[in-house]
């Protein structure tokens, strides 16, 4: 538990996780420093451009285990199946109505491609390998949650309609194509292609982490302050609870179907990720009814500074232990 | 110079909805508008600015100049899309130049 | 469809201001208002182009609509902000759909 | 507040041509207008949207505040620079605060 | 023949044609992936900045040699001369009005500067040096063509003015301030000064021309989308037969002036390419009655992808081929 | 002398310098080139959190030496007393009303953290160390000289009302946050923060700036362009003779509080530097009476490019025959 902490504390001093802590606090104190919007776009970019085509060498150099269909079946079946714990811990613990309750639960069960980004560079700092193909996991995570938030809502009667045009919006998602394609591309070209691409996407790559997080805690702070007294305790609760809920069964399910430790420790961030790109947009479409501003500040106000400061030293030191790694 | 009257329609829409109002609008045969960006604003369900917002978020205002015998159907075809959203829609009237444009 | 009554209160005025213009207005109880970027433009005080400026530079055009009766409480808070600095304020008569927003 | 009776007119033209039709508004003594971003649109020739586009294209909207009086000064002017292009110019009724500014 | 194929399918796997081919996939999927436009107009400053840059070091290394001068006078009367023999062959292959078809032959006179550096970079790739001064030539090819064309609109009588203002606008145009003026910077630093920003400019180039080229096949995609049905078979002939001929005539006259291997493939795919950018926008200003939707689908839609991928190793392999280099 | 003179010569040939001087000329001549507000804001943001982390790494090396309070001190005073010095002499050279000179005095007692940049990156290249809290003082001088010179404008009885939101905004202002923030980091995870991050911060540095200099030359052109003959010789030459007057004092002080040569000349280029981001905004709600035009073309178009170009080769060598080193 203490060796828990003491890595917990070592990550906090990173330039990461303190550039994102610098952004919150510029937020909260009112600052005016902004990221122009077109420049945290070309940021994110970047950053699934390069997490994808480096899963994809990595791939392509250690080639497709057996592991790679389970991983992606496993992906599917959590993002489906994670909304409907939500929903129940959703119901138990706050007093949110039905259709905010859902698509809250959407969120959890979708995954933050930035904490998995985080996690990776995590991990490469303590030189702990993982499965390449973990982006493409993360890619299919990211929609089916939607499907069973709408189907919660539709069970209890009230007409939420599923836009025919929404499911091919949803898969062909701007990030998801760019994860995706980059990952072929990577695994494609290989080693090679990725020696004439790297001064680019791996060298600054920890740099540019830091800015997109200085923009991403600039967001978050300024949500929470717009959002204060919008939620009650039981709310924020549910926050924090649900990630530790969400990366234990990753932690189970990952064991169970044989990834490494960083395979392992990712899946434990991306099942414990909340979505606040994607799914938002998505339930400004199918759920208008929903209350933006309690699931942006759930995901993005408490879960996603949860993960990216406590969260993730601690999935990796749980993982560890047991699996001794 | 001849100028012809016109009704001039501003609906201010959710980004994420913004290809579904110009299709219903499409749909409706209104071929004529112009898009533009929101930089934030103020109502019933709060202010919001850009600077605060993450991907596809956002507002967008757009313009319709159209024939007045022709308003009630644009405003049901927007209203459809608008309806449950957060949003609004205003009418002013207007003349425009080269009426066989619109 | 059913339409209300509303005049469209249109203010181009210098960024730095924004926030100053918001919060009288939300102070005078105008809380709709949308907020577009400005490129550049040409006034009294000469022309000026987004691309020529550095910083918080540049002007925004805030658009409200508002009951006909509240009308002159909008106009004079935002004249306490106009006042001394550079920017216009103009008025159309429109309609709106769903009173109940505005 | 006391207002004064002006026209609000808003020409969307291609972005290659703005600085044509500023100058001829300049010319036109028309020394007051702004103009906004355009971010996509749709009319006679067919929709664009500013993600579609690459370089110095687009279109841009530009809104003049002027006397009634001169009117038609100011479309004689635009409508040069108009006339072959792609864009559309209404005009609506306005009322403007301090009127010495236009 | 099979070695220039074989040539070709090696380029194909290259990340920065693969990049291309992603945009050009999601856009044509109607994914709503998009690179906001000032992070596409960043990289493109980016990219002729280093790129003239660069050519300015080659030269204050290298010396001017002789064939400078000639160089520049071929650009220039191929710039004025491909246009004619654009517009002779679209008034036999197609049915394109006069205006549209003058319209269409200034952008094949023109050039377009991303094939270019792109073709810098294959040479790169293959340890092939070139003509540093080959920038100059791109810029000075940039706007004749737009006089030619307005010349054959003329020669028709139907009143195109030439608007007094545009023959300055298209010399000072952004990009060919750019791209000359890097140019003279980095021939008046030379080494010294590439060793202060090589981590800027050379490092990362690749990567940064890869996402480039995504924003580039978005486009193009989402143009050739929107544009279905323009263009009858005569028009996309023409679009992949006119790149054919200009680099013959390009390659005839690189030989004739003395160029070297690399300086003769890049006249080469000077003389195939099609403008984009410049001229477009000029014709919006010059020939209002011509239609974009004509000639921005064959240059972007048609000619640029076919450049980029067949056309380039293609012209490399022949002009190896011809020349024994 | 000759050897001052020769020293700013080579300055002037370093491509920082020239991009400057590629902007400024393309905008004399009405070229299109520009660059996007976005990307120029993102390269600002760049630029601030590379020197700030780089300035607390440097604390974190070489300890907090005694002079860091003083300096601070220094700074304070330095930016309350030259308006005032500012304003004496605008009032014998100029014919600007009260009320324009104070707001012009308020630029020349702020900072520009730009030619900060550039000054530390000539220092870098010349190997002279400085003191890494520099960049505290940097942000320390930014708003102090707007209150004197509401002061100045107060006490002359027309009513420049100090807004009380003013004040927090400028101390909280986007600029002083990120650079003071960006500091912190760097003093809190020191080399090993820098390891990870200096791919991005370090290596492509110069080369940025580069680009960023370019748009501030387009930006200080276009300005110089729409505000011709708007100032007489008189403003002109105050524009010129302020920084000297403002370097001498920043000399003295900074070898009275005992700073290094690279610190006295940092403290040097602060003093004789004129703010054009900061203090324009805040003149335009403190004192909106005063004409921009005036004070930003003094500032970015005299003044920036002087100690740019010639200020800071001149402060160098002055500094280091004075101190002897
Ligand atoms: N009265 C109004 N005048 C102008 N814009 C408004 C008004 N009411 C709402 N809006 C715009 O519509 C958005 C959503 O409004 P609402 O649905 O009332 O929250 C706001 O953020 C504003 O951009
Ligand atoms: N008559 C007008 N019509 C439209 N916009 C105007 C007008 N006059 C001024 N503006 C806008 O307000 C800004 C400042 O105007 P001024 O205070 O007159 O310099 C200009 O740059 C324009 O963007
Ligand atoms: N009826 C209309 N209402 C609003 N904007 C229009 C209308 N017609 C055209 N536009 C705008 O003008 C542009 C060019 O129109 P057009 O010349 O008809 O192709 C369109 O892309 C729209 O941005
Ligand atoms: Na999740
Ligand atoms: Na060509
Ligand atoms: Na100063």
């Amino acid at each position: 538990m203490s060796e828990i902490l003491a890595l917990a504390g070592e990550n906090l001093i990173s330039p990461i996780i303190l550039s994102f802590a610098l952004g919150l606090a510029a937020a909260l104190a009112r600052s005016d420093l902004t990221i122009p919007e077109a420049v945290a776009k070309g940021m994110s970019i970047y950053l699934l451009f390069a997490i994808g085509f480096k899963g994809g060498v990595a791939v392509s150099a250690h080639g497709i285990d057996q592991t790679l269909i389970l991983s992606l079946l496993a992906g599917l079946v959590l993002s489906f199946a994670l909304p409907l714990i939500a929903f129940a811990l959703l119901r138990v613990m706050t007093g949110l109505s039905h259709v905010d309750a859902a698509a809250v639960a959407a969120h959890y069960g979708s995954i933050s491609i930035v904490t998995f980004v985080a996690g990776t560079s995590v991990l490469e700092g303590k030189m702990i390998d993982a499965e390449g193909y973990m982006v493409a996991v993360a890619a299919v995570m990211e929609a089916p949650a939607i499907l069973s938030a709408l189907w919660l809502v539709a069970r209890s009667g009230s007409g939420a309609k599923m836009d025919p045009d929404l499911i091919r919006e949803l898969m062909l998602n701007g990030s998801i194509v760019l994860l995706v394609g980059s990952f072929f591309i990577g695994a494609i070209t290989g080693e090679e292609g990725l020696a004439d691409i790297s001064a680019f996407i791996v060298s600054p790559f920890q740099g540019v982490l830091c800015l997109f997080l200085l923009d991403m805690g600039l967001i978050a702070g300024r949500g929470l302050r717009q959002s204060k007294g919008v939620l009650g305790l039981g709310a924020v609760g549910f926050a924090i609870l649900m990630p530790l809920v969400s990366a234990t069964i990753g932690l189970g399910v990952g064991m169970l179907i044989g990834l490494s430790l960083g395979g392992i420790v990712l899946l434990m961030i991306l099942s414990a990720s909340a979505s606040y790109i994607a799914v938002p947009a998505a339930m400004r479409v199918a759920l208008p009814e929903a209350n933006p501003s309690i699931y942006l500040t759930l995901s993005l106000g408490v879960t996603f500074p949860f993960n990216l400061t406590l969260g993730i030293p601690l999935y990796l030191a749980v993982a560890q232990s047991v699996t001794g790694g | 110079m001849e100028t012809h009257t016109a009704k001039r329609v501003e609906i201010v829409i959710e980004a994420p909805l913004e290809r579904r109002l110009t299709d219903a609008l499409t749909e409706a045969e209104v071929t004529g508008f112009t898009i533009l960006p929101v930089l934030g604003g103020s109502g019933r369900s709060g202010k919001w600015s850009r600077e605060g917002q993450v991907g596809r978020s956002g507002m967008v205002s757009v313009v319709c100049l159209i024939k007045p015998e022709r308003l009630d159907g644009l405003l049901d075809a927007a209203f459809t899309v608008v309806e449950k959203h957060i949003g609004v829609v205003s009418i002013t009237d207007a003349q425009v130049l080269r009426a066989e444009r619109f």
